[in-house]
């Protein structure tokens, strides 16, 4: 497989959009299949490049002028989150319908992503996230400029620090790449720097942040593609920081902080859930549940762990694109997509939170009451998701974008899959997890095909989800229609010191500066005494500059 | 292949016939008899469902059903190394939220419900923390003394939370305050898995053998009978000690648990 | 061809790049000749600039684009349009007579005060702000000054004045443009987002940009001269060929959320993949290097461009023919340079 | 450097003079270059500006062939003198000096050439006092008359005069610029009189 092959998964799309917009510009919208060809191509190229040899491909086309070279390559880890990000896109991009102009946009975010993961060093991923991030913002603005979209400051912030953490390595270790960059370098405050990147580039707070305000949108399009595109972006950098560590983080306790940050995202989009006024809501907070899950056993530093975390993000995925398609009424659809979300046994996620639960009392020291509290987080969501059955289904977005019988399929599937979480942890999570966690950390989940041997127990995948997947088919064929009543139901409870916190939260914005200080900020009267041209002005800045350099 | 085969027969057994979906019914229909008989003073084969389950039953089955070929059953096909306390949670947290997919009427009081399940999970993995395992036998296996009192306060929390998650208290739901009790499928078929969990977790296991499956079911029947009286003993005394038991008792010994678990976890470390 | 214009190069390749974009952008209602004749002659007196052999020349050059520039019919007179580059061209005519005389340490301090202080008085930047009339054209404006003659002159003044003061002093010039940098930065920025005319947010956002660029010529090491080099760059054929394009809009209070306003709007943020981000990249190295806290005001201090941009980017209005063309062949030409920004580095001798 | 006039000869001075003279005339040329600018401060009609230039360039002119630069000295006493001429030429009429109000400009005279001498005499060190205090009293006075003024004419004589003094400063650099400053001074001093200046500018 020649080197340059890794170009392709960024290539096509960019072709793709290319001749989107020649043929956009004489008038003739391609439409769907463009975007198709390119998305799934991109999909198809991850595939060949990776399966036909199954080790780390690079392309190296020397430097770019800003202290990093155009490093591509294609290992797992890139391979992983490559599908996590072009799947999903490419089912949304070859159904929902798009103007050229849209399409794009949308197909170049597409690319830009999979460069980021492609990336061979800190900066250019930096560069890379960075445009994915522009493109999403522009996208979500052209659809509707009213909706919510995530805050391009937090965004540009994330990325920026992503390359001050990369221009560190530079400077200090004299490469920021991946593979290169020495342990020694990767200190604690570098590693704070990449993970606030991370956090703040997957909007993974506790607080109600960008993914799930994005499904609040009229329209799912580029919300769908947005979180589809953007979201994984956070995680892949949180895996990478293993490689720069040789398979750990520099201290243990950052391990602990970031799991149990993990667990408070899960938990507040659980509680968020939980409340939802309607059944669009509900669903708005399922990626961030999953984000916090998959942050919570990321974070653990162990191979289980990780392993866990890498299949909640797929199964993340295929939610996101199954969501976004999900139309806005009541039926099998959203019930099944409800059962998927919450993670039904024998679902996948259900086997990959078990897994991550598991990792978390494994992990020693503790760790378990990081678990125990996931455990809570996940009965929170499973009492959530049977409330959002029987809610009104909220805003509707357009029947053209939906489509019930692909989402309801996408969703079964994930269910359906359950018994194969071994062979998805074997060839698709096992691989990302042995590139990132080498040498000192070395360790990998046994199994195979069929189990998951975690440090205690063995999740029989296979055996045990194919009878409990035939029994539940024979079951609920078995069994009767309920009538399920739609109405607005209340919240399982209400945050103690909620009404505290909007208190205290109002009563910051509303707080002014007094009167009397007012004209001191004022930008708008300082403005003519600043480009008025007075000559006071000027002989007192040359005093002042000549003040400073006699001190 | 072979191995693959055999091992897929060995779970399907489990889950099927024992200690699954057979003997769910089994055990859970006569211990559902006999409350309705003592709680309501019916007992007649008119009573029992004649319409097919609901797709709520239906999903409380699955997930009991996984929960119930977690536990140290004697003779259980599913080896031991791969059973896991962790899927056994989770797998019956959802047994007790499936109703409220309908309609909130069948959820008496969702909040208590909440706090309640919250105290049970502690009391079910809380005791795993430090022996870092997840295997229920060898959960039940520990006598470690330091580890004593923290197994010794979450079976009491267990078993404080069993009568709620049972719904054998007399916080009924608004649906059945309008008509006579009926069998109550679903949570027939809960019994077993919640009262096997309890034998499994906090009573050590004994070789397989018909002495072991006799102490098993023993201490399980006499788990769910003790719900039953429980339960009673509450239908008596009426909703506000339940309410107050589970708002205002519960929760601190919760706590108190937590604070256990945690100093245990710390300590022997 | 010598150093000092090979440095000036691509700031001389894009200023006749957004002389062509201008003029074929230009509406019809405007004389394109006199455009052209009026752009021409500046761009005469850029290179001047650049190939000047001398300081001296470089200050004489400046004066006589001052005179003809304060010349041109507007609405402010001649004398108050002299004013600011007169105050330029005798603080960098005295402060290059303290380099030059033998004397105490103290006044190659005071030359390098003067020399950053022309500086800010030629581009107009804080405190030594050109005054604007919003009614004027751009050829007229400030905008020519600190769009189009600063990049050159700014470069063109540093790289000659290298060789000429003591470290010390030296050291110190890189302090006060740091300094003067970062309030440039937060006044421009600030200034920007608050003010109340368009035309003016536009002027202030270009000294939001010069802030970095200074903070770049004052971090001496390679990667900061680099990052100037890129931000003026992407001033002379980025932000000044926008804002041309928007003048229209602006006259006509249009505005508009479309996809080429948003690009529009990465563009002047800085965002990737955009020449701006390139740079702020090569600051972030460049202060990394020097002292790591100066990164992070830089890393703050570059968010506050966003909400400027999504502003400017509305005041552009929906371009339509040949200025949506242009506005689109800038925004390619910043991602190519954002992308891909060697070659322009290489060929300014960075 | 490479220069237009790089390694030409300076014009030596036709005839021989005492180091006593030689001091002689530079602190008078240094006050004639003094002396004309400050009438440019002072007076606003054409006449005085006119006189004030050609005083000034006269000075500085001096200065220059003091410092044995005499083709330069030539070429900016050229170039002041052709600026002179155009500006008796046109401007506001008579001479206009001192004005009602002109209080302010006067300190600026004095004290011009008061920080002028202090900094070429007591600040500074080595030959050239002449030089440095003619320079920077005819820069910075003429730049505080830009600055200071409205009426294009005055403005325009004092860019004139700064530009020959930018010009004669170069000869305190350590390396000859030649002579392509003078020149440029000459033509920016004569040329910017011949700029059309409307006194009321329209949009």
């Amino acid at each position: 497989m020649p080197s340059l092959a890794v170009l392709a998964p960024i290539v096509i799309p960019l072709v793709a959009a290319a001749v989107i917009t020649a043929f956009g510009l004489a008038r003739v919208d391609l439409g769907r299949i463009a975007c198709a060809f390119g998305a799934w191509g991109s999909v198809a190229a991850l595939l060949v490049v990776w399966l036909s040899v199954r080790s780390t491909q690079q392309l190296h086309l020397g430097p770019l002028g800003f202290g990093s070279s155009l490093l591509l390559r294609i290992d797992a880890v890139g391979f992983a989150f490559g599908l996590i990000v072009t799947v999903p896109a490419a089912v949304l991009l070859s159904l929902q319908p798009r103007t050229w102009q849209e399409a794009t946009v949308a197909i170049v975010g597409v690319a830009a992503a999979v460069t980021a993961v492609e990336a061979g060093g800190v900066v250019l991923t930096a560069l890379a996230g960075g445009t994915a991030a522009t493109l999403a913002v522009v996208q979500l603005d052209t659809e509707d400029v009213k909706a919510p979209r995530p805050s391009w400051g937090v965004l540009l912030g994330a990325w920026l620090a992503l390359s001050w953490a990369g221009v560190i390595f530079e400077v200090g270790a004299g490469t920021d790449g991946f593979s290169a960059v020495p342990v020694a370098s990767l200190t604690v405050p570098v590693f704070a720097l990449i993970a606030v990147a991370a956090l703040g580039a997957s909007g993974l707070f506790p607080w109600r942040s960008w993914p799930s305000q994005l499904w609040s949108r009229p329209s799912l399009r580029a919300a769908g593609m947005s979180v589809a595109t953007l979201y994984p972006l956070g995680f892949y950098l949180l895996v990478r920081e293993y490689e720069f560590g040789d398979g750990r983080y520099p201290q243990p306790a950052l391990n602990v902080v970031l799991a149990g940050l993990g667990v408070a995202v899960a938990l507040g989009a659980a509680i968020r859930a939980q409340g939802a006024a309607n059944r669009r809501e509900f669903l708005g907070e399922v990626i961030p549940g999953f984000g916090g899950f998959a942050l919570m056993t990321i974070a653990l530093g162990t191979p289980l762990g990780l392993v866990a975390g890498l299949l909640s993000l797929a199964t993340a995925g295929a939610l996101t694109a199954c969501l976004a398609l999900l139309p806005d009424r009541s039926g099998l659809p959203s019930l099944v997509a409800i059962a998927a979300a919450v993670g039904l046994p024998p679902g996948l996620a259900f086997g990959a939170r078990v897994l991550g639960l598991e990792s978390t009392f494994e992990a020693g020291n503790s760790i378990g009451l990081i678990g125990l509290a996931g455990a809570a987080t996940w009965v929170v969501w499973v009492a959530a998701a049977a409330r959002a059955v029987g809610l009104p289904a909220g805003r509707g977005h357009a029947v053209a974008e939906t489509f019930p019988r692909i989402a309801l399929a996408i969703a079964a599937a994930t269910i359906v899959a359950g018994p194969a979480l071994a062979a998805f942890q074997s060839s698709f999570a096992d691989p990302a997890q042995g590139e990132v966690m080498t040498g000192s950390a070395a360790g990998s989940v046994a199994g195979g095909l069929v189990t998951v041997e975690t440090v205690s127990t063995v999740l029989p995948a296979l055996t045990l989800f194919i009878p409990l997947v035939a029994m539940a088919v024979l079951v609920y064929a078995f069994a009767a229609t309920a009538p399920v009543r739609g109405q607005a139901r209340p919240a399982l409870f209400t945050m103690p010191g909620r009404e505290t916190s909007a208190r205290l939260w109002a009563a910051i914005r509303a707080a002014r500066l007094p009167e009397q200080y007012r004209s001191v900020v004022d930008l708008r009267a300082i403005e003519p005494a600043a480009a008025g041209g007075h000559a006071v002005l000027w002989l007192a800045a040359l005093a002042a500059l000549v003040f400073a350099v006699t001190r | 292949m072979i191995q693959i085969l055999s091992a897929l027969g060995a779970d399907s057994l489990a889950l099927v016939v024992y200690p699954g979906l057979v003997s769910l019914l089994v055990f859970g229909g006569l211990v559902e008899i006999t409350w309705g008989r003592l709680a309501h003073g019916w007992w007649n084969l008119s009573e029992l469902p004649r319409r097919r389950p609901t797709p709520v039953a239906a999903t409380v089955a699955i997930c009991s059903v996984l929960a119930a070929v977690q536990t140290a059953a004697p003779y259980n096909p599913v080896p031991t190394e791969e059973r896991s306390v962790v899927l056994a949670a989770i797998a019956l947290a959802f047994t007790v939220w499936a109703e409220l997919a309908l309609t909130v009427e069948h959820v008496p009081e969702p909040g208590i419900l909440l706090v309640v399940e919250f105290c049970w999970l502690l009391a079910v993995l809380g005791p795993a923390v430090q022996p870092e395992s997840l295997r229920p036998q060898v959960l039940g296996n520990v006598l470690v003394p330091a580890l004593l009192p923290v197994k010794v306060a979450s079976g009491l929390l267990y078993l404080l939370c069993l009568p709620a998650l049972l719904r054998v208290w007399p916080l009924s739901p608004p649906a059945d305050r309008r008509s006579r009790q009926r069998f109550d499928i679903a949570r027939a078929l809960s019994w077993f898995s919640y009262c096997g969990l309890f034998t499994t977790l906090f009573v050590p296991p004994a070789p397989d053998g018909w002495e072991a499956l006799l102490r098993f079911f023993g201490i399980t029947f006499g788990v769910a009978a003790l719900m039953v009286v429980v339960g009673l003993v509450m239908d008596r005394r009426g909703p506000a000690l339940a309410r107050g038991l589970y708002t205002r008792a519960m929760p601190p010994f919760a706590l108190l648990v937590l604070l256990l678990v945690i100093g245990t976890s710390f300590i022997v470390r | 061809m010598s150093p000092d214009l090979a440095t000036c190069l691509p700031l001389l390749i894009a200023g006749a790049a957004t002389l062509g974009l201008a003029v074929a952008m230009s509406p019809a209602r405007v004389s394109r000749r006199t455009l052209l004749a009026r752009g021409g002659t500046g761009l005469a007196g850029l290179i001047a600039i650049a190939a000047a052999p001398s300081l001296d020349l470089l200050v004489l050059s400046l004066l006589v684009l001052a005179v003809l520039h304060a010349a041109l019919p507007g609405k402010r007179d001649f004398a108050s349009r002299l004013q600011m580059p007169v105050v330029a061209v005798v603080l960098v005519a005295v402060a290059l007579l303290f380099v030059r005389v033998q004397g105490p340490e103290m006044l190659q301090r005071f030359a390098a005060v003067g020399l950053a202080a022309g500086l800010a008085a030629c581009v107009g930047l804080l405190p030594y702000i050109h005054v604007l009339e919003p009614e004027d054209t751009a050829v007229v404006s400030p905008t020519v000054w600190i769009g189009f003659v600063g990049p050159v002159a700014a470069t063109a003044i540093l790289i000659r004045v290298r060789g000429l003061l003591s470290p010390d002093a030296g050291t110190d010039l890189g302090a006060i443009l740091i300094g003067l940098g970062l309030v440039n930065m937060l006044w421009g920025t600030l200034a920007a987002w608050r003010a109340e005319d368009s035309t003016r947010a536009w002027h202030y956002s270009f000294m939001a940009d010069w802030g970095l660029a200074l903070c770049g010529f004052g971090l001496t090491v390679a990667d900061g001269q680099a990052a100037a080099l890129l931000i003026l760059v992407s001033i002379v054929f980025g932000r000044l060929p926008l804002y041309l394009a928007s003048r229209q809009a602006l006259r006509e209070n249009q505005s508009a959320d479309r996809p080429i306003n948003l690009m529009v709007a990465a563009v002047l943020a800085g965002s990737a993949p955009f020449a701006g981000f390139a740079a702020r990249v090569l600051l972030l190295r460049g202060a990394t290097q020097m002292y790591w806290p100066l990164a992070l005001v830089l890393v703050a201090g570059m968010l506050l461009w966003l909400p400027v941009s999504l502003r400017l980017g509305r005041t552009l209005g929906q371009p339509r023919g040949r200025q949506a063309l242009g506005v689109g062949i800038v925004i390619a030409a910043n991602a190519v340079v954002g992308l891909y920004p060697l070659p322009l580095l290489a060929l300014g001798g960075r | 450097m490479v220069t237009p006039c790089s390694g030409s000869q300076p014009w030596p001075p036709s005839f021989s003079r005492s180091p006593a003279s030689g001091l002689l005339i530079a602190a008078v040329a240094a006050f004639f270059a003094w002396f004309g600018v400050s009438i440019i401060v002072l007076a606003d009609g054409r006449r005085g500006l006119a006189v004030g230039l050609a005083v000034s360039a006269a000075g500085l002119a001096a200065i220059a062939w003091q410092d044995g630069d005499g083709v330069a000295a030539l070429i900016v006493l050229g170039g002041g003198a052709a600026a002179a001429v155009l500006r008796y030429r046109a401007g506001p009429g008579g001479w206009m000096l001192m004005p009602p109000g002109s209080t302010a400009r006067l300190i600026l005279c004095v004290a011009g050439g008061l920080v002028g001498l202090w900094f070429a005499a007591s600040v500074t060190i080595g030959p050239d006092v002449a030089t440095r205090f003619a320079v920077l009293s005819v820069i910075g006075m003429s730049g505080a008359r830009i600055v200071s003024s409205r009426e294009p004419s005055s403005v325009v004589t004092a860019v004139a005069t700064l530009a020959l003094a930018t010009a004669v400063a170069t000869h305190l650099g350590a390396g000859s610029a030649g002579l392509a400053p003078y020149v440029a001074a000459a033509l920016i001093a004569a040329g910017a009189l011949l700029v059309p200046v409307r006194v009321a500018n329209v949009p």
